[in-house]
């Protein structure tokens, strides 16, 4: 196997994280003040987008996955991906019979 | 803890192993060796079994009359829920992966150690803990709900200890997430030089895939039946139709794990007859990577069809046309083992020793099994099966006929490698036709009750006395049964004591771990060994060629020398 | 290679390279990926949750709305910048403990204890304003808003049990930080390596990415 | 039957079709196991360790033959899941003119209603050769209305309707069970279906609506009754009014509703607009209308939805059915009670 690729684990800049960080702040002010937007139903698109980029941004920089190697990456991504397949349920409430409650 | 310095040798074995370096009770429960750790695993696993034999015997006795015979409705409820927590969840689960994986997948790859000793034996301890839970809940009063904990029964209904059970689950769960997470890691990051990926036993695949249903399912069932519990204990519910909440959802969130938790009990044992197919017919495994692949598309796949238990619980009908084609799907991969296995034979120089009776008796049993897994997946053939004997007999077949088939004739495969003893053939084989003969008679007449119509979880069938007949063949049946399984216990006991010393490779099988003395030293390998060829390096045809009579001097697989004797 | 002992296979775990690796790196690259495995079980802990709050919010969505103005944004909105704020400490934490500067890494953990303290006081602050007010989900729920009471309290089941179950994520964390925190004060050969902070670490920015959805689904609904 | 019983009755026109695919299937489960098996006992023999056999060629890879087994039974599975998705559907499709028998389970008895007032606890009678249509509903915990030969089988659900439908093929006492498990006494919920020639069961049902004096009042009556008891009538008029709208053809109306959107008006609905009705506000009301769950019992309920189908047909508004079409969920054709008068199609 290959083990070398983490072998020297510099330490990422300062400048990186205070970025990342000031990104972040950014993004919790935006997705605050666009709630008080009515977007109509863009409104939970424009939430989720925010939520999603400031998780890239934790999980990429402060998590470290961006320099990590491809199986640090495959399994990151597992996790997000299959957490998507509970999403197959909704199926069965789309096409209930009943038209009301469930 | 009393220091103990005991570093004599035992009696009977020369060499230092990883079970005689020390006797102390502490070297054994803080133990970080992945071996030594089977070894736990292996006592309170089999400890279990019996507490869900004893209940599976009761459930059998009660049934052969249609009044019942001796419990009351709410004992018998609590008996069977008893049988089914604890045979799936403290025995089936950890049976194979914790057993033979915890022993076997760091040998395999020739690693010292897992990645995480330290994970594995909490993992035990977690392990442990469920137990404790689930005893406790046994003593308080009994859980009624069945072992799927269906809602609203159990979070508003049940006057049992439903809190005990699902603790016990719970922490079952985690005990075998970790074990996942330490395979998976150790699979991939610890395998020796020139060990690649298709190099690897199909043991090993078959352990990575289930290690990966445990990691993304099992955290699933556990927040479920967490949620149960404070539905029932804080009110802080999801599930209650009072207010407006869904039942149905949590059959959903249940069988989003347990459906792929039965591909994690069948999986490991797959893996296994992979490794007797090989070994007791002196061939590589036909269409290796078909069965290797097969592994990982059963994880997958297996996780899209959990709704065909659902078919009759008012799950719309459009999503069970969805969940019973990919079930139909599902059942290619094991179909593709199956013929693999038996193609496997041809041509090959076929040992009948006890793990391949083990190994031939589960290919049966598992067809059969699988096959009327298709009954249950068509839609229509499964509204009038749906929870009916015909189900009890469907997951008898594939948890009994196929995994604990496989699980047998595993541990009989590896048990001199992991007590360095060899046991009496004799006994052996004739515990393996007793299991195959009891199997059958016990569960065969169950497919024709559930036929008839005769519902699970029913101890009065009453206003059925024609059933009767079908159910006393099923008592009797198990009684055959329970003898095929009682035997094992006596006979390896006897020859972990008495039996005669099996040296290194008693089976002339390949693979690293047979490179190594029997029982292994702690740190599994005198040499890390280097990997040159793959897995199954057997050769019926010049095997038979050398000596017809005796067997041909151990062939090192692919190590540069073997270790230990 | 040295011969192994029996003796050694069981006390050498506190090496820095424990005894079944071959060298720190492949040590390091095993940590980090066992801890991401974990993470996954994790990420599909709270997913039942997320999965639940999605199916319940798109068919109770009118009351859910009514629900949420219960929430009081601003607590929210402090409480997600003090998260994110540990979450740059812990991420310079790792930082000087790669650098091997130990100082500062008990600085910085220190310094994310106290967010996550803070986090929990405002919590906590939180909670017992909705249990005085019975919008806790139980005997004593009571709801006086328009829409239907089951489907409120079954909002509050949500609220609760998300918040409540990373709550108990944090709670976990800030114990962890204390050990870690000590074992870096007193020298303690296992934090020679940043590995156990970077392992927490990696638990820690999760928690906090729970967090960073928590917010705008409970605190931030949009009506539509 | 014999001592040895093999298969169960057939009495219902599902149970042919149905034991059909149940053979085939049978066959194909005996045809693999025999297959694989024979040459799993045919090569332990032949090529068993010291036989003098030829063991050249052996191959380990061979992708024809990989290719053919799994392509087949994917075939093979593939014919076996569409013949029974079409049944399946059949079975899940009650034809309209079904005649409605409502069902509550509780733990641990059915209770059965027919439309005409007749009341029976674990006993179903039914008229021979005519469909039925079972709404089901249960007060507690999950149940399953089991009937085993006729092939059907539904889980009944707290707080919604489900439906099961079939239609009798043969005149005889059959059982009734309780598939689900409910608890204590899930073995004993049961009892038996009889099924009639058509004659006979209008006798029983007039001999039955006489001898019970409490039962006499025919579903409708006893719905009336609770509605005067409610006074109902006081916020629902004949016509649209300021207080409630009418609730004239309301089943299988499509209803506007405060929020935006629609639904149909079925079993569900309105029973949900009764027990809870301020969760789904009508169009243009505010929610004055008090919640009746915990004072009006499933049963009530039932009746209630029995009388209301009697308040006659309403005129069809054509501006709504166009406008919004109804729910995906509404076309699937076990949706309970689209009453055929007030469908919009
Ligand atoms: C080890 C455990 C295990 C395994 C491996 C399986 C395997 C399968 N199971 Fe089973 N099942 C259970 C354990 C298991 N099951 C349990 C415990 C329950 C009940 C739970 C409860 O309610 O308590 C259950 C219940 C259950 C149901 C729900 C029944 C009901 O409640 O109404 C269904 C429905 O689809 C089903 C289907 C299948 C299918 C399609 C497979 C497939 O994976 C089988 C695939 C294998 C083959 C098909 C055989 C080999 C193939 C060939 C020889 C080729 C020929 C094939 C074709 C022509 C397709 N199972
Ligand atoms: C690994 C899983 C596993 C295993 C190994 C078994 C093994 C057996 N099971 Fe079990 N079974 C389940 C998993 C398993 N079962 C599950 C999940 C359920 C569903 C539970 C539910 O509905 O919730 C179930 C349900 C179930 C039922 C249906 C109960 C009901 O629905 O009412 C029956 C009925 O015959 C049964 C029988 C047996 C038998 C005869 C064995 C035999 O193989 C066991 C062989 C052993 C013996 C026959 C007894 C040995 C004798 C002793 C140890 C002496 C003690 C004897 C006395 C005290 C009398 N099982
Ligand atoms: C105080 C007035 C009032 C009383 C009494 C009342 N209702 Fe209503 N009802 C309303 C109002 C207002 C609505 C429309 C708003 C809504 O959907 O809740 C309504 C709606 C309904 C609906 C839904 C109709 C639709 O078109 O969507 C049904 C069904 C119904 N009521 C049945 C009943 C029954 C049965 C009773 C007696 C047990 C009853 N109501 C008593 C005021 C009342
Ligand atoms: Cu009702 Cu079982
Ligand atoms: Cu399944």
């Amino acid at each position: 196997m290959d083990h070398s690729e983490n072998q020297a684990h510099h330490a990422p800049p300062l400048k990186m994280f205070i970025a990342t960080f000031s990104f972040l702040l950014v993004m919790l002010w935006l997705t605050v003040a666009v709630s008080y937007v009515n977007l109509g139903p863009l409104n939970n698109v424009v939430a989720m987008t925010i939520a999603v980029a400031k998780m890239m941004a934790v999980i990429l920089y402060f998590m470290g996955v961006k320099a990590g190697s491809k199986l640090v990456w495959f399994w990151a991504a597992a996790g997000f991906i299959w957490f998507l397949l509970m999403f197959f349920t909704l199926g069965d409430y789309m096409f209930r019979p009943n038209v009301v409650g469930w | 803890m009393k220091e103990e310095t005991n570093s004599m040798p035992a009696h009977d074995a020369p060499q230092v192993n990883y079970l005689n370096w020390s006797h102390t009770v502490k070297s054994w429960l803080l133990t970080g060796d992945h071996k030594r750790i089977a070894m736990l695993y292996l006592i309170s696993v089999s400890a279990f079994f019996l507490v869900g034999s004893a209940a599976a015997g009761l459930i059998r006795l009660e049934l052969t009359s249609p009044r019942g015979v001796l419990l009351e409705n709410e004992t018998y409820n609590k008996i069977f829920t008893m049988h089914g927590v604890v045979m799936v969840f403290f025995f089936l689960i950890p049976a194979i992966p914790a057993i033979l994986g915890n022993f076997l997948v760091p040998l395999m790859i020739g690693a010292r150690d897992l990645a995480f000793p330290r994970l594995n034996l909490l993992s035990w301890y977690v392990y442990m803990a469920g137990g404790v839970c689930a005893v406790i809940a046994m003593m308080t009063g009994g859980v009624d709900t069945g072992w799927t904990f269906y809602t609203p029964y159990s979070s508003m209904y049940s006057k049992s200890q439903v809190v005990w059970a699902i603790c016990g689950a719970f922490f079952a769960g985690f005990s075998s997430i970790f074990t996942g997470i330490n395979f998976i890691v150790t699979i991939h990051k610890m395998r020796a030089p020139g060990l690649t990926w298709f190099r690897l036993p199909l043991f090993v695949w078959a352990q990575y895939a289930t290690s990966v249903i445990m990691i993304l399912g099992t955290p699933v069932i556990a927040i479920t039946l967490l949620l149960v519990v404070v539905e029932r204990t804080l009110h802080i519910g999801i599930f209650d139709p009072k207010l407006g909440g869904d039942p149905v959802l949590f059959q959903h969130l249940f069988w989003f794990y347990s459906h792929p938790a039965v591909y994690i009990m069948i999986l490991p044992s797959m893996g296994v007859i992979s490794e007797l197919m090989a070994c007791f017919s002196r061939k590589r495994v036909f269409g290796y990577s078909f069965v290797a692949f097969s592994s990982l598309a059963i994880a997958a796949l297996g996780f899209l069809v959990w709704g065909h238990h659902m078919f009759v619980s008012s799950q719309s009908m459009y999503q069970g046309m969805v969940f019973s084609i990919i079930s139909t799907v599902v059942a290619v991969p094991s179909a593709i083992k199956v013929f693999n296995w038996t193609a496997t034979m041809y041509k090959g120089s076929i040992r009948l020793e006890t793990p391949m009776y083990y190994a031939l008796g589960f290919l049966g049993l598992f067809l059969i099994g699988g096959l009327t897994g298709l009954y249950l997946s068509s839609m229509a053939t499964d509204i009038h099966l749906h929870d009916t004997y015909f189900v009890v007999a469907h997951f008898h077949y594939v948890m009994v006929g196929g995994t604990i088939m496989g699980y047998l004739g595993g541990l009989h495969f590896w048990w001199p490698k992991m007590t360095g003893r060899l046991y009496s053939e004799f006994w052996g084989r004739l515990s393996a036709i007793l299991v195959f003969l009891g199997f059958n008679a016990t569960f065969m007449p169950q497919f024709v009750v559930g036929y008839l119509g005769m519902p699970r979880r029913y101890h009065y069938y009453y206003l059925m006395p024609e059933f009767q007949i079908w159910h006393v063949l099923s008592s009797f049946g198990s009684i055959l049964l329970a003898v095929g399984f009682m035997l094992p216990a006596f006979y390896l006991t006897w020859s972990y004591l008495k039996g005669p010393k099996a040296g290194p490779n008693p089976w002339n099988a390949t693979g690293l771990e047979w490179t190594t003395q029997s029982p292994p030293m702690s740190h599994n390998f005198d040499e890390p060994p280097i990997v040159t060829e793959e897995a199954y390096a057997y050769d019926a045809e010049a095997e038979e060629a050398e000596d017809i009579e005796e067997a041909p001097a151990a062939k090192p697989a692919h190590a540069p020398k073997p270790a230990g004797g | 290679m040295g011969v192994h002992t029996a003796h050694n296979a069981e006390s050498s775990d506190h090496a820095a390279v424990s005894h079944q690796f071959e060298d720190i790196g492949q040590q390091n690259e095993i940590y980090i990926v066992g801890m991401w495995t974990f993470l996954v079980t994790e990420i599909m802990f709270f997913g039942v949750l997320f999965f639940a709050y999605v199916l319940y919010r798109w068919k109770f969505g009118d009351v859910f709305y009514e629900a949420h103005k219960v929430l009081n944004v601003r607590l929210g909105f402090i409480n997600t910048t003090v998260l994110l704020t540990s979450s740059l400490f812990m991420a310079l934490g790792v930082r000087s403990a790669m650098l091997k500067n130990r100082k500062m890494t008990l600085f910085w953990l220190i310094s994310v204890i106290v967010c996550a303290f803070a986090f929990m006081v405002i919590k906590y602050f939180e909670y017992s304003a909705k249990i005085a007010a019975h919008e806790i989900p139980g005997p004593f729920f009571q709801w006086h808003g328009p829409g239907s009471a089951g489907q409120a309290e079954i909002f509050f089941s949500l609220y609760f049990a998300m918040t409540g179950l990373h709550g108990i994520h944090v709670l976990i964390g800030i114990i962890t930080l204390g050990i870690l925190a000590w074992m870096v004060a007193v020298k303690h050969k296992a934090v020679d390596d940043y590995m156990p902070i970077e392992m927490f670490g990696l638990y820690w920015h999760f928690v906090d990415i729970v967090w960073i959805f928590l917010f705008p689904l409970f605190y931030l609904m949009p009506h539509g | 039957m014999g001592n040895f019983p093999l298969m169960p009755e057939q009495a219902s026109t599902f149970a042919g079709p149905y034991d059909v695919l149940f053979l085939v299937t049978t066959i194909l489960t005996v045809v693999f196991t025999g297959l694989v098996s024979a040459l799993v006992v045919f090569f332990a023999l032949r090529y068993r360790k010291g036989n003098k056999v030829n063991r050249k060629g052996a191959h380990d890879e061979h992708l024809p033959l990989e290719l053919t087994w799994t392509i087949l039974p994917l075939i093979l599975g593939l014919v076996i899941f569409f013949w029974a998705a079409a049944l399946f559907t059949h079975m899940r499709s009650a034809p309209k003119d079904a005649m409605e028998i409502y069902v509550i389970g509780k733990q641990w008895m059915w209770h059965i209603q027919h439309p005409d007032g007749v009341r029976e606890n674990n006993e179903l009678h039914v008229p021979l050769g005519k469909p039925v249509k079972l709404i089901m509903i249960s007060q507690d915990v999950l149940h399953s209305f089991f009937i085993p030969q006729f092939r059907v089988k539904q889980d009944v659900i707290p707080g919604r309707y489900t439906t099961l439908w079939f239609e009798p093929s043969k005149v005889g006492r059959y059982n009734l069970l309780c598939a689900e498990y409910c608890g204590t006494q899930h073995s004993e919920m049961g009892g038996f279906v009889e099924v009639m020639e058509q004659a006979e069961y209008q006798k029983w049902l007039a001999s039955k609506g006489a001898r019970n004096f409490d039962q006499k009042l025919t579903m409708e009556k006893a719905g009336e009754a609770i509605y005067k008891q409610y006074n109902c009538a006081g916020c629902h008029e004949a016509n649209d009014s300021i207080r409630g709208p009418s609730l004239a053809g309301l089943f299988g109306k499509v209803v506007a509703l405060e929020k935006g959107d629609s639904v149909t008006a079925d079993n569900s609905y309105v029973r949900e607009a009764i027990l809870s009705p301020n969760d789904r506000l009508t169009k243009g009301y505010i929610a004055s209308m008090p919640t009746y769950k915990g004072q009006i019992t499933e049963e009530q309920t039932l009746q209630l939805m029995a009388h209301i189908k009697t308040l006659g047909v309403a005129q069809p508004k054509p501006t709504m059915a166009p406008a919004v079409s109804p729910p995906a969920g509404s076309t699937d054709p076990s949706v309970p009670d689209v009453r055929p008068t007030g469908t919009p199609e």
